[in-house]
């Protein structure tokens, strides 16, 4: 791709949070002084090279440590295994300024904090979680999440991936999709059928380190969407696992369910995040633009777009502190999550959308950031369940029962 | 894969039957010319950001330039509704394609064509129709673009013609174009009546253009920069029969004419790659066509096109007609390029994953369509400008 | 006040000029009638429910019923796109009355053209043209709105005739019906193969209707339900080329074709009712109508209504051609309607606060449109059915 | 208009109210028991006879004492007012209850209590409290409020109507429309700009008894909408008051303005509160209305229907709290009431509407409630600032320009 020429809008003033509904006040102050330090970081580290990286499709490695320097990785991982021991609302506020930032930078963080740490923490053995969480909550191990199968989207229970178990151990078989930070992942948390099973009860998850012979990794690079994360397929030609490459307290397509809870959760305040930069640089924007002799701050119609994005950020916020707190208090439920991943990835593609259309010709380039956020929504308005796909989790809440089969 | 398949059209209402023989005929080669030498190489050229020069002798040759305009002067000489269907399957195809050739044809060839001498039409439209020139249209200003009557270009005449300055943005073809129009204005800076029309070579000392970079849209097509720093230019370099702001608003209303088309063909894009997809794709094991919320988006998506197509059709045959007013062209920009980046967003959504992935065609077009919906007049403007013909208020 | 002046049509898009003149002069003098005899006594019609009797003699000399049957059986013999004018100004006035129209010709004169012997043609059709009789179909059951094949109403064969049971809901006309078109299963009752019409006069022994009151939409039109209790009807009862399902959903498709119609009408009252209102209204020194909000709504609904009319007469010309699809009416009467419903509703929010006042007649509109939207196929419905059309595949 | 005759759907069971996100954990004990003593008395007094109060076009008048009874008149108002001095949460689920029944039902409690007796609080000298407010919290006395003029809806500060000061008190002139309540109020408060002066700061309030000479009352009945509401114009020729009618504390359009935040937060619950019964009453009938041989509540379509209300009332629930919230901590400004009140309204007719078409036919019918809804909310999107009057107060707060003038 070609490389981003410099470009120098008129240069807006830094982040202000728009909070019409005084939603700090439902934060501690332990919460605020957490999110606007990850919030000086990312606009130190990240915001004045992230178009860069954009066009260029590569994530910036090279920051790795800090974030695990600042406990961004696993966040919510107890201290005794080397994470920080964060709580659910401080786990979602770090993700919504990673998510300011880009959708990318955030989406690799979930994967390493809530689809590779925390399955190791949640089903892993005592031996497994003192040797894996601790170097991945310093970066030093990087992991990746095989679920998706090319076949099995939205439907994980149908996959055909398979490990029979052998004398010494298992036996791994099968084609996975959509797994990010595979390229440079040193190992990746793979969900498989056991013994020849079809049955979803059968599934069970392995920590298969990606030198392994037999593993495969195909990166994803030509991509609209998404491009600072990185993508791949990744093929398991009957690989030879150990047997305690087994997560033992894993079972049933339950358990990799539950990881997309946690990391749905993630997501919940990351499309915030990028729904709160994105009604920022349109604010800002509309108030310097002059078009007619005036600020189009000033039309109606503008305003119109600003009320209606203000509108649906402060409802993202509201909805997003209180999944947090029924989360801290340990009642959050999947359709909870749903209703709240749902609403804020929609509401964060609408609101970036609005943006660039504010920003008018300028909206398309990459000196600003709307546009590349309304990209980067559509794959997160997609994966981790699609919007349909919750729309129906939501639907069966309501009436008890399933209309996605 | 879906996006691999020939198009054969969406033509639920038989529109088809509106058209005749040669619409059709016209229709017909501009889509196998897509399928045959553009689709094979957009994906391409849209990520690694350049504009296919490869296929102008092939667009000239098929008649695409300026294809409304008389055979006298090398053009194909089509009616509006032909050059209306050529707009739609270029676009089908690319919004940075049948950007290409609306600059060619609507604001280049046609001022040139309207306001010109015999002699400037007779020297430039052959060359223009034949591709051997590439010409740009340089109206918006940085700080002028929903109201380029402001424009501070100027054209200030000396002995032995016209020396020209200023900057203007947003230029298409801007960096490939051998001549520009440049719209400049020639009396006082704040009097738009002034305003007229220069033909100038792009090779003229003290004309340059550098590209814009770093597009996240339109990235199969070449926007630029020009910057004119007392650029001379003879006497005959002036379009005689320009004069004010309405000159180059007429040319606009002719690359709106054919947006308007384009929407359409986009649209038709997107829904095509959809409904396929949504044929193939299974899920819970049966495709996910058929399922009520996938045939809701679906139904959705013939529906709007449907409108749209009929609605382009009809702004056509009004155009034949002479009676294709400005507010009437606005109506129909305005809604097919809206219609169209629903339907490109909705269909990359049904396409769920892979949507975002270069193979796929319709998050290109989504990409796309942010600038259409917003370049020849935004969607706000028109919205004031159809507002102002209804109410006879002006709001902006 | 604004709802008060004349209504002068709606055509942005130079529709007139695709239309026969023949057509024209059947629109306007509907339009006429319509400003005449329905404006001046709709609003209390509504408010107290009722029906205007009184105007059916006025209709019937007009032709307003069955427009499109031949002369031969004292109709008007007009063209389909005639007919679909006569609908949009009848729902232009109140969705009730078109109501009226649309079951006296499309429900009750339509099957017994098609489906009824050369006798009953002779005997029913001048009678119900001339609203000397007045009909009413009778499909719909309690438990089968979306799904009528599913009915239990049946009929039994008897040495001299047959024997109807059965009860049928949302029977518009069905209190002052003359005659009811009734759809009975003459077979087993899962089997829809065995449904045939029957010419049932309203005064036979066994039959009652009685009114739903309490309506909160179609308040001036009357909508009924119908218990046959062991109704005997004569042999030549039966409509001898009825057969199976298509038989009533052909019916459907003739009403539908004139609802979409219809929809552009309604739409039209309210875009025009607001239009006015905006440049009269007067706030913060000028009218309502010089600001961009509002004239956004303007701009939408003028869309809207252009699109929706070139959708109708595009149906219209296809139906003269025998090509309106029953899918293709699905579009425009899914479309047209949900169009209709939204312009409505925007048009009683432009008029603030006197849009609730029944002097003012969007917000009339916006209730009746409601049901509209419901019946002859919900709107959902007819996702689905395109849905299948497009994809092959039934989601219902 | 005709009578109603008894219509029987299919009984549906009591209301229950939709809570995906628990936002009940956000209220106190004592807030909840009041919601429920209000939702009990609603359930037994109102819901059975709404309807046909509703094509009668009548207010049950006859229950005035015993919504008095309950407190639901100035809950707000001190106790030693006679008031039962209520919080401004609890305020709200009282607004949210009566509503959840018809918004011409809670309009009659909110013009009593946020726009006659709040202003008398306000502005009222310590005599006129203690004359007026005890017997308007026991509904012996019941108030309307005249602010509206004809071509004065959105723009109050251009009112006409005028009062000259006397010898011996005031003389009040012209002409006011909409006013709730009017045709049965024993009083009106009567906003006026004084002697002569066309400057928005000489605005004064003015109690009028509306038994006065002078004064004469417009009924306004045929309405689409907010039948059970008694609506009317009042016109004032040349009526003589006492020096004492004014209210000492009023000055400028802000004290109307002041009335109105506070009737404006009352509707921002009540909206809540009929999109609670929209999506109640569409869920039980879809899980009993079977079409093709199963339950309408088991398709894509519907589920897409209630998943999208069942959003949007989460959203409205968890904005209604937080607002509450704010009005108790004394921290509440106009732009939050007006971000408040235009997105509860506007959902609540989407949810009416909405509602009202998964109920198919049967939606038409006064039997039903959402069409009711439906109906109503359209005035209630109107009134106390529309919709677009909000979209440009809340378009100022975020850009500091008035794009309304």
């Amino acid at each position: 791709m070609k490389p981003l020429a410099p470009i120098h809008p008129e240069p807006l003033p830094p982040f202000r949070q728009v909070d019409l509904l005084d939603t700090d006040s439902l934060l501690t102050d332990a919460e605020k002084a957490l999110r606007d330090r990850v919030r000086a970081w990312v606009e130190a580290q990240l915001m004045p090279n992230i178009s860069q990286w954009y066009f260029d499709g590569v994530f910036p490695h090279h920051l790795v440590p800090e974030m695990a320097e600042l406990g961004l990785l696993g966040p919510t991982i107890p201290t005794e295994y080397g994470g920080p021991g964060r709580s659910g609302v401080e786990y979602g506020l770090i993700m919504q300024e990673l998510e300011r930032c880009d959708s990318g930078i955030r989406s690799f963080a979930s994967v390493q904090s809530s689809l590779v740490m925390y399955p190791i923490f949640a089903f892993g053995s005592e031996a497994q979680k003192r040797e894996w969480l601790p170097k991945m909550a310093k970066g030093e191990v990087i992991g990746c999440f095989g679920l998706t199968e090319p076949d099995y989207g939205s439907n994980p229970a149908g996959m055909i991936v398979n490990a029979d178990e052998t004398a010494d151990g298992w036996v791994l078989h099968g084609t996975k999709k959509w797994l990010s930070n595979g390229p440079s992942a040193h190992v990746a948390i793979v969900w498989a059928k056991t013994n020849g099973s079809d049955d979803p009860k059968s599934i069970r998850g392995f920590i298969v380190p990606t030198n392994l012979k037999g593993v495969t990794v195909h990166h994803v690079t030509d991509k609209h969407s998404l491009r600072v994360s990185e993508s791949s397929a990744m093929t398991f030609d009957r690989v030879q696992l150990p047997k305690d490459a087994i997560l033992p307290g894993s079972g049933g397509v339950k358990s990799p369910l539950m990881c997309l809870t946690q990391a749905r959760y993630g997501i919940v305040w990351g499309a915030l995040g990028s729904a709160l930069a994105c009604l920022d640089e349109a604010l800002q924007y509309a108030l310097r633009r002059e078009m007619f002799g005036k600020p189009i701050a000033g039309t109606q119609l503008q305003q119109e777009r600003l009320a209606e994005m203000a509108t649906m950020v402060t409802n993202a916020q509201l909805l997003s502190i209180q999944l947090g707190r029924l989360k801290d208090r340990g009642t959050m439920t999947p359709g909870q999550v749903s209703l709240a991943k749902r609403h804020n990835v929609d509401i964060a593609c609408e609101v970036a959308r609005e943006a660039r259309r504010l920003l008018g010709a300028n909206g398309i380039l990459g000196g600003w950031h709307a546009m590349r956020h309304m990209a980067n929504l559509e794959s997160v308005y997609t994966y981790e369940g699609t919007h349909d796909m919750h729309t129906l989790i939501i639907g069966q809440e309501l009436t008890g029962i399933a209309a996605y089969k | 894969m879906a996006g691999s398949s020939e198009f054969t059209g969406v033509d639920f209402y038989d529109v088809d039957a509106l058209l005749s023989e040669e619409e059709r005929a016209v229709r017909d080669t501009v889509r196998q010319w897509v399928d045959d030498a553009l689709m094979p190489v957009i994906g391409d050229c849209y990520i690694e950001g350049r504009f296919p020069k490869q296929l102008i002798p092939g667009m000239a040759e098929l008649g695409l330039f300026g294809a409304n305009l008389p055979e006298e002067y090398g053009c194909a000489g089509l009616n509006n509704v032909a050059y209306g269907l050529i707009m739609q399957e270029l676009e089908r195809g690319d919004s940075g394609i049948r950007s290409f050739a609306s600059v060619q044809g609507a604001l280049v060839m046609y001022p040139i064509y309207a306001f010109g001498s015999e002699a400037q039409k007779q020297h430039w439209l052959p060359k223009l129709a034949a591709g051997q020139e590439i010409g740009c249209f340089g109206l918006t200003e940085p700080d002028y673009g929903s109201n380029p009557g402001g424009m501070i270009t100027t054209a200030r005449e000396t002995a032995d013609g016209w020396v020209l300055n200023g900057t203007k943005m947003w230029i298409t073809n801007g960096s490939q174009a051998t001549v520009s129009i440049i719209w400049a204005k020639t009396g006082d800076i704040d009097d738009p009546k002034s305003v007229r029309g220069f033909i100038v070579p792009t090779n003229t000392p003290g004309f340059t253009a550098k590209d814009q970079k770093g597009k996240l849209s339109l990235r199969a097509s070449d926007t630029s920069e020009l910057h004119l720093q007392d650029v001379h230019v003879p006497k005959d370099a002036l379009l005689p029969n320009s004069g004010g702001m309405k000159s180059p608003l007429m040319c606009l209303t002719q690359a709106r004419y054919g947006i308007a088309w384009g929407g359409v063909g986009a649209a038709m894009a997107c829904y095509d790659e959809a409904r396929r997809y949504a044929g193939n794709r299974i899920m819970f094991g049966k495709p996910i066509g058929a399922t009520q919320i996938q045939q809701e988006r679906l139904a959705d998506m013939l529906t709007e096109i449907t409108k749209g197509q009929l609605l382009a059709l009809q702004l056509g045959r009004l155009k034949d007609q002479g009676k294709a007013t400005p507010a009437r062209v606005s109506l129909a920009k305005r809604n097919n390029v809206n219609m169209a980046t629903e339907i490109a967003r909705e269909a990359r959504r049904l396409l769920g994953g892979n949507g975002i992935l270069v193979e796929y065609h319709s998050m290109r077009h989504m990409a796309n369509l942010e600038s259409v919906y917003t370049y020849e007049g935004t969607h706000d403007m028109h919205s004031l400008i159809l507002g102002q013909e209804i109410t006879g208020l002006a709001a902006y």
